[in-house]
């Protein structure tokens, strides 16, 4: 801090990187603990007594992909299995996805690249009908609730078996059923719009419970805080998830969070249980989002999450990292990635070998191209079957109004 | 006008347990403007309660409850502090329907007072319908009157999209003509002060015809109506009054066929000038009434100027100024 | 025009220290958009700087920067992100001169691309010029080409009040006329694509004739002018497009004159159509135009919904919807 | 907790005072730490190590005057005095005004009965040049600046004189030669303002600080989490004050609370330093905020203060709060009266006496109804010498655009 001491001039301080292009990587700030190390409070802790739970890192799995300590042990081989192939899976259809973009099938994409644990893991710590509050980058949500592909691929190409009409951006999937709510492309707003969800489930004695998602970059919107404030208040049973993947387009972490040394210690300050957690460590995440959600369920009210991963793709095909971070950046992240860390981890304890994993990964992009095939008879953005010109006239309201219909006459639809 | 709006929520409350109610300072003291008075005590404080003094708290808060199921009716404590919800307003709740195609909806009620004549300064008398009838998602409401007001609002609760419910605040306790020195004339002296017990609604897109008349037609809303009546009255004008109601959907069949009687058209509102309500208005009324006008559609509005305080009389479109107007309307 | 930006924008720093620049990536990186590529490594982190996703954040301290006398500049990163500032555009840079009586001013610009045609879907499309244009205390400003772009930015940001630039982002790499199909032509072909070196201003509050014609008057600005110019070509009609580049204050003069001499009016913008800018537009010449007109002023805009992603040439209101409504006007 | 501990049905928290018109006002959650028991940490300390500042007290003065404790002993019997009169001059301000509103003089008047010593003890921490932003409840920031009573009383009757020229409501004040910034009605919105006004202080390596001001109830609204996140990202000069007094409207402070602590805790989820101090107490205020105002003057960053004082009047003359809260509710308010509480300290320490102290009421009392003579003449809001209808027209832009110059044309003005 410049001047810092002193009475004299004033300096601004304007939070910069450790590192730009060409640099080489640094996460020495990025302190993590032992595998295991990390203690598991009861779900009714009071928030004041686990402050400390904001500050760390909750890691499951160590470097071997050995699993310790108290939050390991709630998933079996199955389960673990299942979970990888839900990673593998979101990755084969990222990269489809990714280079279909490129050839013009449709106009934008956003990959979950190196962050799939977070909302893969986290879906299996939901039940039916509760309902999740998603940004663009949690499609394993959809992926590890069963959500079909194709349906993903018809919305990504707004053909004219979209779900969605063709009206949004690829990606910005809706799906009631699936509890993931429609994606907004305003950041933010959703986590406010999570806590008034679960406000109301409250509100009916009924059970289920809500997920709020945001980025590291967003929580500097104002729809943060608000969810904060009612969250606190109403005891809502909603789980509010950061994803601290390190940066927000080209603006790294720092910007957003400040002087604070992380994001989940925002919760302190309105009495929210938070928790840190190993992003990229299927298990952990698991154990961290099960925890939080059966706070929820019991009433024991809010718990904030904050999930250190790393965004290792771009921000989305509209962007070009290497004009920010250096290239290599992502392969010297220290938290690894997380279907090679659950892979290592199900070798290691005698579920999985890489034989199966090279033809798991086989499987996976045989499904995969299977979807898209089917998706593609269906139209791509600018070839095939499209939604109608009518569509854009729908929806607006319940009944169309006259002046609608007047406006679709003019359109000649 | 405030016990019709306390009655249209109660009774909506009565009607559909999803009905929500919360805003600030409406659950134990009832709202400022004592609107939702006694709605805690009646539903208890699942049903009607405080809210932290955050707008977009509130309003955002209500879309993930309508997204849920139920119908929450929130209280912005003045129109000119809902602008911290803008965004939820505009970019989700107008919205969700839309883009999400019909799988999430959002219908919520959101009222707040509105309109001047209280010398509440910039800060509680801003009329700003212009900037929610530009927002393609939502509808647009401003009661006139007690009979209005209520079957509007519950109307507006059992609608399936967003509503914005504007309560201009100067009516509250009666009729005003826009003549602030005269006495407060209670609504009970006044023939749509009379409200029905239970349930019935007014529909959403349907302007009322207040006054009938030959030689211009003004087209209103909410306090405005009343200031129309008086200025109609002190010119002797034969003035057609359209009491709009519902902004969006707007009833433009009635417009148009009062303006293609009386071939002349005045269009009066509280907000500023520029692209105010009033714009919209005069360029449909131009664009489907052309060859009937035998005159340019007046706008006689708030200046292009934040409300003043002490200047309030200067700044209302009151009778005198909407009189001049109708007046020179008369002879173009 | 991103280039001429950009040139603007330094041209401003140069010249005065108080000038600085923020908003979400627009430090190392330079924008999304890259129109404030180079600036921080030209005049330092201190006058050039990243601010974090609180677009209510970077104008909020934006006004207390220009309180304190400085002259912000900051980028929003698409229009459509401009709503969680709404309400410290609209309560308090608006209205900061006003209520403190010029003891405290808000001199301050507030950049965002706005417009469709890139397949943004809802949000990053809109054309929410009409938000801001019902909003006294504010200017809003819509460039259409390089050297204009350049003009009315220093302009804008040496002007003593708030000002809000709305720069259309299909025109960023070429001018654009509402024909997809076609190859992109770069502005270095286009004579306004040429910008002199340098400090130039363009006065907010001046339009411009774009193409003399007699027939009928287009009233547009950004993205529609071109559009309008093909629509004028395709149709061989002999239209008078005004490329208005002020919204507010609005060349009032110069539309008069053109529409008294054509006789007809057709306004075109990309927002939606009711409460619309086009509302004020056709307002405004059917008041001051009335006894010339020989048809009613007719509006091409965007429809009133959302801003679909694959529909987008459906939505875009480009050369054939207007040049079908040109004909009209004419037939009329 | 409804429900807490066991799953089955969810139900809504609604938090509630203790105490409703009627019941024995209760304060037994405030728990007051001793006169002079808490520590003061250098100006330097890193926010991390002071956490416990943010769930306290500081206190300087005890039940019998006694100035105790690290936080006493920075001002002199004159300075004392002169706070004490400052605070005596609001009081009787407030109450010629309120009666004045009684009157028919003006329409609308708030007053800051109960909160004296936040405002006039926290100007006394300021210099020349530096900057508040005010809510409408600091008046104490005029008179202890020596704001001209008469200037302040134009303003309010809105009368010929009225520097604001009849634009704005009752003591809504602006003087920028004062270091006031013009009040907004709209709440929280000066919070980021004072933040963005200390940034532009760094930038230009000046001085001069800013001290942003919020109730404890407009700490929910968006400015408020604006103002942490970008004071703590640039590191801002700036001291943000929170001034809970209990009650927001009807609304007691745990609806905007919530589940935290303090409001002074909200400060840590961004590494903001966080200090909370007795309202009430004129000597402790006034070193808190010298601490932070020295803390920002050597570009050390924010500190963020909560005020815990109380609401001892209605909100405004709009508001009858026996509808919500016993009547008596203020006089148990636990942190007594600001200018009883300095008044003792005075004769306790020997500086002033009982009978000094009459007098100093009723010179204190001419003083104003003086002011409020001269002021008169120049009109009040219903009668005698008023701003113009011109006035209207006049500020909105630096020049008068052509389409105000016919608008006001049109008024005949
Ligand atoms: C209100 C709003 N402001 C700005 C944007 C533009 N924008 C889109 S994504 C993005 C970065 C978000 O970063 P973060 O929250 O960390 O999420 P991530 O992309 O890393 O998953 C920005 C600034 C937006 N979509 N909405
Ligand atoms: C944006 C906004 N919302 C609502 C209001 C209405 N309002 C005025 S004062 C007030 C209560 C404020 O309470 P607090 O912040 O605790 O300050 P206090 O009055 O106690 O000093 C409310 C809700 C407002 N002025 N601005
Ligand atoms: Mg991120
Ligand atoms: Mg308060």
């Amino acid at each position: 801090m410049s001047g810092a001491g002193e009475e004299g001039r004033l300096s601004l301080t304007v939070p910069e990187p450790h590192v730009r292009p060409g640099d080489q990587p640094d996460f020495s700030d990025l302190v993590v603990p032992p595998a295991g190390s990390v203690r598991r409070p009861p779900v009714d802790a009071d928030p004041q007594d686990i402050r400390d739970l904001a500050y760390t890192i909750i890691t499951v799995l160590d470097g071997e992909g050995r699993a310790h300590g108290p939050w390991a042990g709630a998933l079996d081989d199955e389960a673990l299995r299942e979970g990888l192939r839900h990673m593998m899976v979101l990755r084969a259809f990222d990269a489809r996805m990714q280079m279909a973009q490129r050839q013009g099938k449709t106009s934008f994409y956003m990959q979950n690249l190196g962050e799939e644990a977070v909302a893969c893991a986290f879906r299996t710590a939901l039940r039916p009908g509760d309902m999740n509050f998603p940004t663009y980058r949690q499609a394993g949500l959809l992926v590890a609730g069963g959500y079909p592909l194709v349906e993903m691929m018809n919305q990504i190409f707004s053909n004219e078996s979209d779900p969605l009409k063709g009206r949004q951006l690829p990606i910005f999937y809706s799906s009631k059923s699936h509890g993931f709510f429609s994606i907004s492309g305003n950041l933010g707003t959703q986590f406010i719009q999570a806590v008034g969800w679960a406000m109301a489930s409250a509100i009916m004695n009924d059970t289920k419970i809500a997920a709020g998602w945001i980025g590291d970059g967003a929580t500097a919107e104002s729809d943060f805080h608000a969810a904060m404030v009612f969250a606190s208040t109403y005891h809502a049973p909603v789980v509010l998830n950061i994803v601290n993947n390190q940066w927000a387009i080209s603006t790294f972490q720092g910007i957003a969070r400040g002087e604070a040394a992380t994001f989940a210690a925002r919760g302190h300050g309105f009495g929210i249980a938070a928790l840190r957690v190993d992003g990229n460590d299927y298990l952990a995440v698991h154990a961290v989002a099960s925890w939080a959600a059966e706070r929820a369920r019991r009433n024991l009210g809010p718990t904030l999450i904050e999930y250190v991963t790393y965004r290792a793709g771009a921000h989305s095909t509209s962007d070009d990292p290497s004009a920010y971070r250096p290239r290599v950046e992502s392969e010297a992240w220290p938290l690894g990635d997380p279907i090679a860390r659950l892979k290592q981890h199900l070798i290691a304890r005698g579920a999985w070998s890489p034989e199966r994993h090279v033809q798991a990964e086989a499987e996976v992009l045989e499904t995969v191209i299977e979807a898209q095939r089917e998706a593609e008879t269906h139209g791509t953005l600018h070839a095939g079957g499209k939604p109608s010109a009518r569509d854009i006239f729908e929806n607006v309201y319940a009944q169309m109004p006259p002046h609608l219909k007047r406006q679709r006459q003019d359109a000649g639809v | 006008m405030i016990e019709a709006i306390r009655d249209a929520i109660g009774t909506a409350m009565e009607a559909d347990p999803a009905v929500v109610v919360f805003g600030q300072d409406v659950g134990y003291f009832g709202g400022v403007f004592r609107c939702t008075q006694g709605l805690q005590q009646r539903f208890g404080k699942n049903r009607c309660f405080d809210a932290p003094i955050s707008e977009l708290g509130i309003v955002g808060a209500a879309i993930g409850m309508a997204a849920y199921g139920l119908r929450p009716c929130v209280e912005i404590q003045f129109a000119d502090y809902v602008y911290p919800a803008y965004d939820q307003i505009v970019s989700e709740a107008a919205r969700l329907r839309y883009r999400s195609n019909g799988d999430f909806t959002a219908p919520l009620v959101i009222r707040m007072p509105t309109g001047g004549g209280i010398f509440g300064g910039q800060t509680h008398s801003q009329s700003p319908e212009a900037l929610f009838t530009h927002v393609a998602g939502l509808k647009t409401i401003v009661p006139s009157n007690p009979y209005d007001a209520k079957g509007l609002m519950i109307a507006a609760i059992e609608d399936d999209d967003p509503v914005i419910v504007l309560e201009p605040k100067r009516l509250y306790n009666g009729p005003f003509d826009g003549h602030p020195d005269r006495p407060v004339t209670p609504w009970s002296k006044h023939p749509l002060g009379e409200v029905p017990d239970g349930h019935y609604t007014v529909p959403l897109g349907k302007a009322a015809i207040r006054r009938e008349g030959a030689a211009v037609t003004v087209l209103a809303y909410g306090t405005m109506v009343h200031t129309a009546e008086a200025a109609a009255i002190e010119t002797g004008i034969d003035a057609e009054i359209v009491d709009l109601r519902s902004l969006v959907p707007l009833d433009l069949e009635t417009i148009v066929a009062s303006v293609e009687k009386t071939g002349r058209c005045v269009v009066v509102h509280e907000a500023t000038l520029t692209s105010g309500f009033g714009a919209e208005l005069a360029a449909l009324v131009q664009e489907h009434c052309f060859f009937h006008l035998e005159a340019p559609v007046r706008r006689v509005t708030g200046w292009d100027t934040p409300y003043p305080h002490a200047q309030e009389w200067d700044y209302f479109p009151g009778p005198a100024r909407l009189g001049r107007v109708l007046r020179e309307a008369l002879e173009a």
